[in-house]
């Protein structure tokens, strides 16, 4: 069994909690163990590198340094998390200088971070490690007729990592389809979902949700699929502060990626954390 | 200057240092390397001088050989590029041998290089120092006259081809023209109009293309590509391949009933730019030259399944000009001089996703707009989205796709400001209510009346955009979108994004070097560029030869250009060839190698090692030797060669030796100076 | 000796791995500001924001909100034909208006991320209802209501957190902080 | 006797203006790095008898990781460092009230901005003078 040192971040602990459970079930169906990170601590997320980059490093380097300790690498199911974890651990491996000054710090904690981990977003670990003919053959449950609205976001594909296609991925798309279900063409798919402004500039950040949902309206999603909790929250959570603004009359469920992909391996709704939504998902999967 | 008296039979070196203005004495303090060069051993007089190359300063070089009684001279100034010949002309007329000259390169390679004064002094004393040793150990050597083949090859029958091959054909001199499609004419025969004057593409170029059909000078080889070249500057050995056309040329007379008769038809993706479709046996349009079709055997169905024969059969010519059993033939013939004119491609749009080509049915190419509005085109010049029918009523144009952009090609592909406005011309023309956007980064019109061209699109009021396009979508977010491509831009004259919807988007790629052009620039033994376009061999002063003699470039595949510049730089090319016809030989550099008959153990190493098949085996002695007039002087064999008894002219051992240790002279104890 | 920069370099020294100044290779083409998903809301474009720095403007690029509205969704950056990073910079400005307190008081942004950080230095990780005040009080009655019913919703499905958590090595935590950031009582 | 030679490395052009005039009037030569990169090629250079050193620059506490470098080479160590910073000011949120704690900067001296003029020149005075006593043995 495939074994990864596995970093929730600080939404999973409550907001986010059914992505960190189904991500956890999932991925052990699938033959891939995701194992906590002991210990861990907030990566900072875009907030802190408004204030000093050097800290945020520091912050970051310290799960690494927790998940080389255990010769695993990193995962991490949040988008933010991962693009902080990522740059990080590139940055420490580029430059020996930083490196120097944050194992200084490290050594508080009787840590060492030397760069010999990589660091993958969860789908990642779907799409790659466990791969699409693997989750094509586990899958007992196909979400026929399910139409799925994938939504990227922002930070799983951009900045860009290693060259990948980041104008037009399919990897979701691909996942979509392997659990049985068709993927909407949902252009605005790649759209930021203003996460990072909701606390700060609300007209903004709502305008830009309005923009997402109507595309998935529109793209005749039965839901959208989120590989983010702060997608996921923001996209959900805010569709009454949307409908009451714009005078729109959304309710359309916004589920994680592993949500769905539990159910197409047959796992339990209890299990998968659905349930939860503010937007009842209800309706749609009354028959899985 | 320091000068001094030298004992009388050995050699006395006059050294020259450069100021070139200030491009080297800014950085390298030249009194001082002439005065320390002055204290070498065998210098005989040191001087520095504001221009070496001028006429004062060669004179100098004249009168100190004439009073002085120089025997080598040492100039340490440019690239050996730019004045080499300069100097050894000058050593020439004080009445020496113009081998017994080295030159010393401290700008390129020293003072342009670097700011620090006291390491660029330095390296200007290790380089001068090195020339100054080499130049003891030259001998003098005759130059080598080379007959120039008064025949020449042109690569590419696009309109730069076609402009040098009938410049040189006019002139009397016999062109083999090389064309990899069925029929010249290239880029420019797609096209319907072309700017600033909208004259037909076709009603110009068609005559031209006659002319090379019909010129007794030019032998014409379509369906054909180079497959190697041998030899060097007026003795060049091409061999071509001429791919089997399934038609017998003799016999056809091109009158195209079995196009007719062809039942199977396939999408067009080179003439028609995927918008059309052609038979199977095909002429690429009407105007084709050479007229004889062609059969495309992977979707011939005689060749897939052996049924059919219709062109066969209908062919109306006695004997029947299908010959299914055609080979490709293998032609062979000698030339002196080589012009390519391999043009272009244009960049593909798919590697930017955003603009959603491929996706989105109504967003265009150039290309397949161009053959939109030719009235031979697919739809008889009427402009329609995907459907094939309904005409647009508003249209996006968007330049510097692919152009511009450090992520594609950081160059201004040139052209395509230009043609982007012809397209809007065109739209307003044939769809006068409809609305036009060109959105651009710079309007870039420096052409003779192009500035005058983009004032008429201002007055039919197109509307100009000034903002690269950031992405064109289809996810409407108003009742105005709904159904539309959103062109997403930000107008940056008001400063403000703005989602432009309309009916059609073309888009105007960059024009990029061909896939293949390295290993054409390979096969040609000459430079390409990091893009991919080929090199000149002198960016202003030189722009159509290039490093290699011999071989000259024209059009596109030398860099983004339009269809004057492409004729100007076809006839350039030409102009240079016809000159060195004329002259009939050349003076080749007397570099040559040498195999010491005496010595050769006779091992046969160098023979397959010489990339000219310059070297003979005597059986009879058992014995290598060189022929100096194929000898390109490479010094392949020289450093292969077991026995060591192999030597370069103007590169032996003892000069090579000598140059290292001059330029090392401050790591040798003996010689640092205080 | 150095010549004293302008407000274009010292925004510059501010980037990661910058060689020269970036944002000089600007070309004004507008990539950035087309793309930007928050343009419409914002002041000035991010394109006009690198002219203002790029002109030393340096009173009005920190008096307009530009960069405390990016979402750092990264499309300028990947977009850019001249490959400028402007989501770093965007960070970058930010820091120079924290640091150089020259950021209005009307905007959340900056105390929202002053909290935020404030909250990750005492625990180790954040924690939502801590930060609800910073914004909270930029916010309409409605929107406060609006805020509430959520939260409320949230915590009746198990998704609001209670209590804050904090990391067990918490004394090691603030110790390896004040390590990169000198400043606090220590041991 | 040559000028003793300073080096300030801080990237607030306006403060720089500052605390350079008032060190110039106490006839020291000032040179100055903008950044850190800067600062740390020009410090290698060896000429300099003593370094100002600011904290809050580039990423983040960038003057940190300067003073950490030098303190590892073991001919650079023997300038001595005065610090001269806002941190507190620029990020005091971190730790309202608390002083900049010297224990985890290792260099000779600390001062918070805005600096006295007479301390500036009272401290730039003892570090040298301790510098210059501590070379002589």
């Amino acid at each position: 069994m495939k074994k990864f040192a596995y970093f929730p971040g600080c939404s999973l602990e409550k907001i986010a909690l059914s992505y960190n459970t189904s991500s956890v079930e999932t991925a052990k169906i699938l033959g891939v163990e995701l194992q906590e990170l002991e210990d861990w601590n907030c990566c900072g997320a875009t907030t802190y590198f408004h204030v000093d980059q050097l800290l945020a490093y520091t912050l970051v380097a310290r799960n690494l340094a927790i998940a080389e300790k255990e010769g695993l690498d990193l995962v991490a199911p949040c988008s933010a998390c991962y693009k902080n974890a990522y740059f990080t651990n590139k940055y420490i491996k580029e430059e020996p200088d930083l490196a120097e000054h944050i194992n200084y710090a490290l050594e508080e904690d009787d840590l060492q971070f030397n760069g010999n981990i990589d660091v993958h977003h969860i789908m990642d670990i779907f799409v790659n490690e466990v791969g699409m003919d693997e989750i094509k053959e586990k899958v007992t449950k196909p979400l026929e007729g399910l139409r799925v609205a994938p939504y990227y976001g922002c930070q799983i594909v951009r900045p860009r990592k290693n060259g990948e296609e980041i104008e037009n991925p399919q990897f979701f798309e691909e996942l979509v389809s392997a659990m049985g279900a068709d993927p909407a063409d949902f252009p605005e798919r790649l759209r930021c979902c203003s996460a990072s402004l909701i606390m700060t500039s609300r007209r903004a950040a709502l305008d830009m949700v309005r923009v997402i949902l109507q595309n998935a309206v529109d793209s005749e999603a039965d839901v959208i699929a989120t590989a983010c909790p702060l997608c996921q929250v923001n996209l959900e959570c805010y569709q009454p502060q949307v409908n009451d603004e714009f005078g729109t009359d959304y309710k359309m469920p916004v589920i994680y990626f592993t949500q769905l992909l539990g159910l197409a391996l047959g796992m339990s709704k209890k299990k998968l954390g659905i349930g939860k939504e503010l937007v009842s998902a209800a309706p749609i999967f009354g028959e899985f | 200057m320091s000068e001094k008296n030298y004992p009388e039979g050995g050699e006395r070196v006059g050294v020259y240092i450069c100021h070139c203005g200030t491009n080297i004495a800014k950085v390298v303090d030249v009194e001082d390397v002439a005065t320390w060069a002055g204290e070498q051993p065998n210098v005989a007089v040191s001087r520095e001088y504001k221009f070496m190359c001028s006429s004062l300063g060669q004179d100098l070089i004249e009168e100190d050989i004439k009073e002085k009684g120089l025997t080598k001279i040492v100039v340490a100034s440019c690239s050996p590029h730019m004045h080499e010949k300069t100097f050894r002309t000058a050593c020439e007329r004080g009445g020496l041998n113009p081998f017994m000259f080295e030159m010393a390169n401290i700008r390129e390679h020293d003072s342009w290089t670097t700011d620090d004064e006291v390491a660029a002094t330095l390296k200007a004393k290790a380089l001068t120092n090195a020339a100054i040793e080499r130049v003891v150990h030259h001998q003098p050597l005759e130059q080598l006259p080379v007959e120039i083949n008064p025949n020449t090859l042109v690569v590419g029958g696009g309109i730069a081809g076609i402009s040098a091959a009938l410049e040189l054909a006019d002139g009397g001199h016999h062109v083999y023209l090389v064309e990899r499609e069925p029929s010249i004419g290239g880029h420019m025969a797609q096209l319907d109009k072309t700017f600033p004057t909208l004259d037909c593409s076709a009603c110009i170029l068609t005559p031209k293309m006659v002319d090379v059909d019909q010129h007794p000078n030019i032998t014409l080889l379509t369906w054909s590509a180079v497959e190697k070249v041998d030899g060097y500057l007026g003795n060049f050995t091409i061999n071509v391949r001429k791919k089997a056309r399934y038609v017998n040329e003799e016999h056809c007379t091109g009158c195209g009933i079995c196009i007719e008769k062809c039942p199977f038809k396939v999408v067009d993706d080179i003439f028609e730019a995927g918008l059309g479709e052609r038979k199977v046996i095909y002429r690429p349009f009407p105007q084709a030259v050479p007229k004889y079709p062609v059969i495309d055997k992977e979707n011939c169905a005689y060749f897939l399944r052996g049924k059919c024969k219709a062109c066969q059969i209908f062919c109306p010519t006695e004997p029947n000009s299908i010959d299914f059993e055609q080979e490709d033939e293998i032609l062979t013939f000698d030339v002196g001089n080589i012009i390519l004119a391999t043009g272009f491609d244009l960049f593909d749009v798919k590697q930017i996703p955003q603009y959603g080509y491929g996706r989105l049915a109504n967003v265009f190419t150039s290309l397949e707009f161009e053959r939109m509005v030719n009235a031979a085109g697919p739809t008889d010049g009427k402009i329609v989205l995907r459907d094939m029918e309904s005409s647009p009523k508003s249209v996006a144009i968007v330049h510097c796709v692919g152009s511009r952009d450090e992520n594609y090609h950081s160059y201004c592909s040139k052209v395509c400001c230009m043609y982007s406005l012809k397209f809007a011309h065109l739209v307003h023309e044939r769809i006068p209510d409809a609305d036009v956007y060109n959105c651009y980064i710079d309007m870039r019109t420096p052409g003779k009346g192009y500035e005058e061209f983009y004032n008429r699109l201002l007055e039919e009021e197109t509307h100009f955009i000034r903002g690269k396009v950031a992405e064109v979508t289809d996810a409407a977010r108003t009742p105005e979108e709904e159904g539309k491509l959103i062109v997403q831009v930000e107008d940056t004259l008001i400063g403000r994004q703005r989602r432009v919807p309309v009916d059609m988007v073309i888009l105007s790629p960059a024009m990029e070097a061909k896939p293949d052009s390295k290993e054409v620039s390979q096969l040609f033994k000459m430079g390409c560029d990091f893009d991919g376009f080929f090199v000149e061999r002198h960016p202003k002063l030189d722009p159509v030869a290039t490093m290699t003699e011999g071989v000259y470039i024209a059009g596109a595949c030398q860099g983004p250009k339009d269809v004057p510049d492409s004729v100007a730089q076809g006839a350039a090319t030409a102009a240079r060839v016809a000159g060195l016809i004329n002259l009939g030989t050349v003076m080749m550099e007397p570099v040559r190698a040498t195999i010491s008959q005496d010595d050769c153990s006779g091992c046969k190493i160098c023979n397959n090692m010489c990339p000219y098949n310059a070297i003979i085996f005597h059986e009879d002695r058992k014995v290598s030797e060189v022929i100096t007039a194929l000898c390109q002087g490479c010094g392949t064999c020289v450093a292969a060669c077991p026995s060591g008894v192999i030597s370069g002219a103007h590169f032996t051992n003892d000069q090579l030796f000598s140059q290292i240790e001059g330029i090392l002279w401050d790591v040798r104890p003996e010689k640092v100076p205080a | 000796m150095a010549a004293k920069p302008t407000f274009s370099q010292e925004i510059s020294n501010l980037l990661y791995a910058s060689k020269g100044n970036p944002l000089k290779t600007c070309i004004q083409c507008g990539t950035c500001s087309g793309t930007c998903p928050v343009a419409e809301f914002m002041d000035q474009t991010p394109r006009r924001l690198i002219g203002m720095i790029n002109a030393n403007l340096k009173e009005d690029v920190l008096a307009c909100n530009t960069y405390w509205f990016c979402a750092s969704c990264y499309h300028c950056t990947a977009r850019c034909p001249s490959k400028i990073d402007i989501a770093e910079v965007m960070y970058a400005v930010k820091r120079y208006s924290i640091w150089h307190k020259t950021y209005s008081e009307d905007l959340v942004g900056p105390t929202f991320s002053e909290t935020f950080v404030r909250t990750i230095v005492n625990s180790g990780r954040s924690f939502e209802p801590v930060l609800a005040p910073t914004y909270m009080f930029s916010m309409g009655i409605k929107e406060v209501l609006q805020e509430a019913y959520m939260g409320t919703q949230m915590m009746l499905k198990g998704r609001m957190p209670v209590l804050p958590t904090k990391i067990k090595r918490l004394d090691n935590f603030k110790e390896m902080i004040r390590r990169i950031i000198p400043v606090g009582g220590g041991k | 006797m040559t000028q003793t030679r300073l080096l300030i490395i801080d990237d607030d052009p306006d403060y720089v203006d500052g605390i350079k005039s008032i060190l110039e009037k106490a006839d020291y030569e000032v040179d100055v790095a903008y950044n850190p990169k800067d600062g740390f090629k020009a410090l290698e250079t060896g000429k300099y008898d003593l370094l100002l050193l600011d904290i809050m620059m580039g990423r983040g506490a960038e003057g940190v990781m300067v003073a950490r470098k030098i303190n590892k080479d073991p001919v650079l160590r023997e300038t001595p460092v005065l610090i001269i910073t806002g941190v507190r000011e620029q990020i005091a949120f971190l730790f309202p009230g608390q002083p900049v704690h010297p224990r985890f900067l290792p260099t000779d001296e600390l001062l918070e901005k805005p600096v006295d003029p007479n301390l500036l020149l009272e401290k730039v005075e003892a570090l040298l003078k301790e510098a210059k006593a501590k070379k002589a043995e």
